[in-house]
């Protein structure tokens, strides 16, 4: 179960380390989204040091839904989707791999754009034990219920204005959670950051446990 | 011995078509079956149905002993399906790929390299990405990455369609050696001619039913006049 | 509200083309006559919300007061809707049964128009009483548009038209995935607000008059009749456009058969 | 009576939403009743 699972996210990554869509597009999309919070803001830097944990997970989200929808479009570009099938892999594996593919994209993402955060927004990071847990659990959570309806919507026709739809408002809790514990993590806000990565930590876990056996009912298409 | 694959008034809906409306197939282990009939008939989706792709509506059915009712996962791991679509990563290469699939069905590095040596796919091919080779060679990748599984039962889709002279020389000799090795072929073809030789039972699709066609000899070129029932294959 | 009791559209021989039955008619007059009742009492009867302070001013709801009596039923009947969807949707998981599939589908619907209904009356009536439209600080308020959007999205799956059984399936997820994340959304919003995770949000801790506590009983009440009546038509709806589909799916395997040249009927849908 | 418009506003637009709602089920209703044979209709066929 878990060479499979490592077998599906191996896979996943290494596709996009070679085709590197996400280095070269989802990633200055984001940088991209930054720079225009900053322009929304104006160029006031108080405002945004106060804002800036909202804004970095609000832009977190935006690109992990480029993300989602990448790691399904690569499986049925020709045809691997049924192939996945075929091959007799546990649903619960190819849910874990590909949760796991995805949460690993979403971790270089954090690491790239919180550098982009501390330079551009100009905070200072006062507690680096409660910024990478955060950070961890959160991608995560993203992942997991990324994963679970990335499935459900892959095959129809309208799966890039469904997806936002349906995983936004299921991912709220984590960017309210993540943005307490960043505030925490930053120092411009007192939040009990860490009650705040238990939610983190919860939400991940109940995705990770519902995505993994619901996976299986839902790629059984028709 | 059991049927290889036993489909009793099986109709299976695309949407609401009907793409199948009601087929009764026996096929027995080792056979060689090939399934003639005008596109839209039906063909791709009874192909997909006995790899367990499709699900039934009504009706019954049996490949390779499971129920397709109930233990569609236990068919899908001990067939080969060769559609249209090659199931290959465009950005790995013809090795990843391969060896990918062989890890997926549990297979050994032994069996890729030899898989590989098969089908011609050595030497600077082998560490080629799949996006930049020719329709030919994506097609002998693919079926590498299907030998691999050591199916007992060859689903195969139009093997001959789009290639040229060398693979499907190469697609004749797997059908050959598949038949050699006592797995069961069943597969849809305009190349008639080619399979000919293997004297394959012939199996009639039309309309969503099938009909025995007992006559070899009646295996001309199929009737090309409902060819427009192809767009109604909603999905 | 009213046409459903009235004169029916034949088909030509005597049973009338509409989904309404005994049961809806006899519902439909209750769901109107309480409403009437209920307007009463609500304009005439309940007195205006006031009370005054040790200081001596005057302070309450006033007459805004009377907008409760739409907006907490609505609430209601958008948490019964959707309270249901979940149900339908365990029971689907459970059983695969179509009728459980169609269950989840209407009721899912009437808890999205009441759940617009009671974001939007609930606006209304915090202005004057909380001078907002909106209230980033109630649990409620938060929790109840994250739940409608969860429900705006899976009505949106289920109008892409898919083999039934795969719909279905779909269907159920988001339906029990929306259900164990209102928990979530309603806990963390609750922690959100009060910048603290031990307080309880108490924006409003008046006592209630007896005139309003009963009103707002009999407006759960008429609310409750109108729930069944539009559940029971809703749900005899989506019947009859699976019945419609099925004939469809005949009528196109008799052509089928047709085509391939078949006699008559072999296998069939049940 | 204070904040009749607010009033005004939040009931008439509660009694409109509702009665467009059953509205549409209830057409529509009717205009798929009439597609489907009666004896597929079965809470009409007892007695009413």
């Amino acid at each position: 179960m878990f060479r499979d699972a490592w077998l599906i996210a191996g896979k996943d990554l290494r596709i996009e380390m070679r085709s590197r869509v996400g280095l070269n597009q989802i990633v200055p999309f984001a940088v991209t989204v930054l720079v225009l919070f900053a322009f929304a803001l104006d160029t006031d830097q108080e405002a945004l040091r106060t804002y800036a944990p909202g804004l970095f997970w609000v832009t977190v989200l935006l690109a992990a839904l480029l993300a989602i929808g990448r790691s399904f479009a690569v499986d049925l570009a020709d045809g691997a989707a049924d192939r996945l099938l075929l091959s007799g892999i546990d649903p619960i594996s190819v849910f874990g791999g590909k949760a796991a593919a995805i949460a690993v994209q979403l971790v270089v993402l954090e690491v790239l754009l919180g550098a982009g955060v501390v330079l551009l927004f100009d905070v200072t990071v006062h507690r680096y034990g409660l910024l990478v847990c955060a950070g961890l659990a959160a991608a995560a959570g993203v992942a997991t219920a990324g994963t679970l309806y990335g499935a459900l919507v892959a095959g129809l026709g309208v799966r890039e204005t469904l997806l936002p739809l349906l995983l936004l408002p299921v991912v709220a809790p984590v960017l309210i959670g993540a943005t307490r514990a960043f505030q925490d993590a930053f120092g411009v806000a007192g939040a009990e950051g860490w009650a705040w990565l238990g939610l983190l930590a919860g939400f991940a876990a109940i995705y990770g446990v519902f995505g993994a056996f619901s996976y299986g009912a839902l790629l059984e298409e028709a | 011995m059991e049927s290889a694959v036993r489909l009793r008034a099986a109709v299976t809906l695309l949407g609401r078509f009907p793409a199948l409306a009601g087929v009764d197939l026996d096929i027995t282990p080792g056979e060689i079956v090939l399934l003639k009939g005008p596109n839209g008939a039906g063909k791709t989706t009874l192909l997909r149905l006995c790899a367990g792709l499709c699900s039934l509506s009504t009706g019954q059915g049996w490949v390779l002993g499971h129920d397709l009712n109930s233990e569609r996962r236990m068919v899908r791991r001990r067939v080969a399906l060769l559609g249209h679509r090659t199931g290959l990563y465009d950005d790995l290469t013809v090795t990843e790929n391969v060896s990918f699939w062989a890890r997926a069905a549990g297979a050994d590095s032994i069996d890729v390299d030899e898989a590989m040596e098969r089908l011609s796919l050595t030497g600077r091919l082998a560490d080629t990405r799949v996006a930049r080779l020719s329709a030919g060679q994506r097609r002998r990748a693919s079926i590498a990455s299907l030998v691999v599984r050591r199916p007992e039962l060859w689903l195969l889709d139009e093997p001959h369609a789009g290639l040229d002279q060398q693979t499907r020389d190469t697609v004749d000799a797997l059908v050959r050696g598949a038949a050699a090795a006592g797995a069961t072929v069943v597969l849809a073809t305009h190349e008639l001619e080619r399979i000919a030789v293997l004297e394959p039972r012939v199996v009639s699709v039309v309309g969503g039913v099938v009909r025995a066609d007992d006559d070899p000899a009646d295996s001309e070129s199929p009737d090309p006049s409902s060819e427009a029932e192809d767009d109604r294959r909603v999905s | 509200m009213t046409t459903a009791t009235t004169e029916s559209t034949g088909t030509g021989d005597g049973i009338p083309a509409t989904t309404s039955s005994r049961a809806t008619k006899v519902l439909g007059w209750l769901t109107l006559a309480g409403f009437a009742v209920l307007v009463a009492l609500a304009f005439a009867w309940v007195p205006e919300d006031t009370r005054i302070t040790e200081q001596g001013d005057v302070v309450g709801q006033f007459d805004a007061v009377r907008l409760m009596f739409v907006h907490v039923p609505s609430a209601i009947l958008a948490y019964t809707g959707f309270g249901l969807t979940f149900l339908a949707s365990l029971a689907y998981v459970r059983w695969r049964t179509d009728w459980w599939d169609m269950m989840a589908h209407a009721s899912a619907e009437i808890g999205v128009v009441f759940g617009v209904l009671t974001l939007v009356t609930g606006s209304i009536w915090g202005r004057p009483t909380w001078q907002t439209w909106w209230e980033w600080g109630d649990v409620r308020l938060v929790t109840t548009l994250v739940m409608v959007l969860v429900f705006v999205g899976y009505l949106a799956v289920r109008r892409i038209p898919a083999d039934a059984v795969v719909q279905a399936r779909r269907s159920a997820v988001i339906a029990l995935v929306g259900a164990v994340n209102i928990v979530i959304v309603n806990r963390s919003v609750d922690w959100w607000e009060n910048r603290t995770l031990h307080q309880q949000s108490t924006l409003i801790a008046r006592k209630i008059r007896d005139e309003t506590l009963f009103t707002l009983s009999f407006s759960f009440a008429v609310g409750m009749v109108l729930f069944a009546w539009l559940l029971l038509h809703r749900f005899r709806m989506a019947y009859l456009q699976r019945q419609i589909e099925e004939l469809e799916v005949d009528e196109a395997l008799a052509e089928r058969r047709a085509e391939a040249g078949m006699s008559e009927t072999q296998g069939g849908r049940p | 009576m204070t904040h009749v418009g607010y009033l005004i506003a939040g009931w008439s637009i509660s009694v409109a939403a509702v009665l467009a709602y059953a509205g549409w089920v209830l057409m529509r209703g009717r205009s798929l009743s009439r597609r489907v044979p009666e004896n597929r209709r079965r809470w009409m066929m007892p007695d009413d």
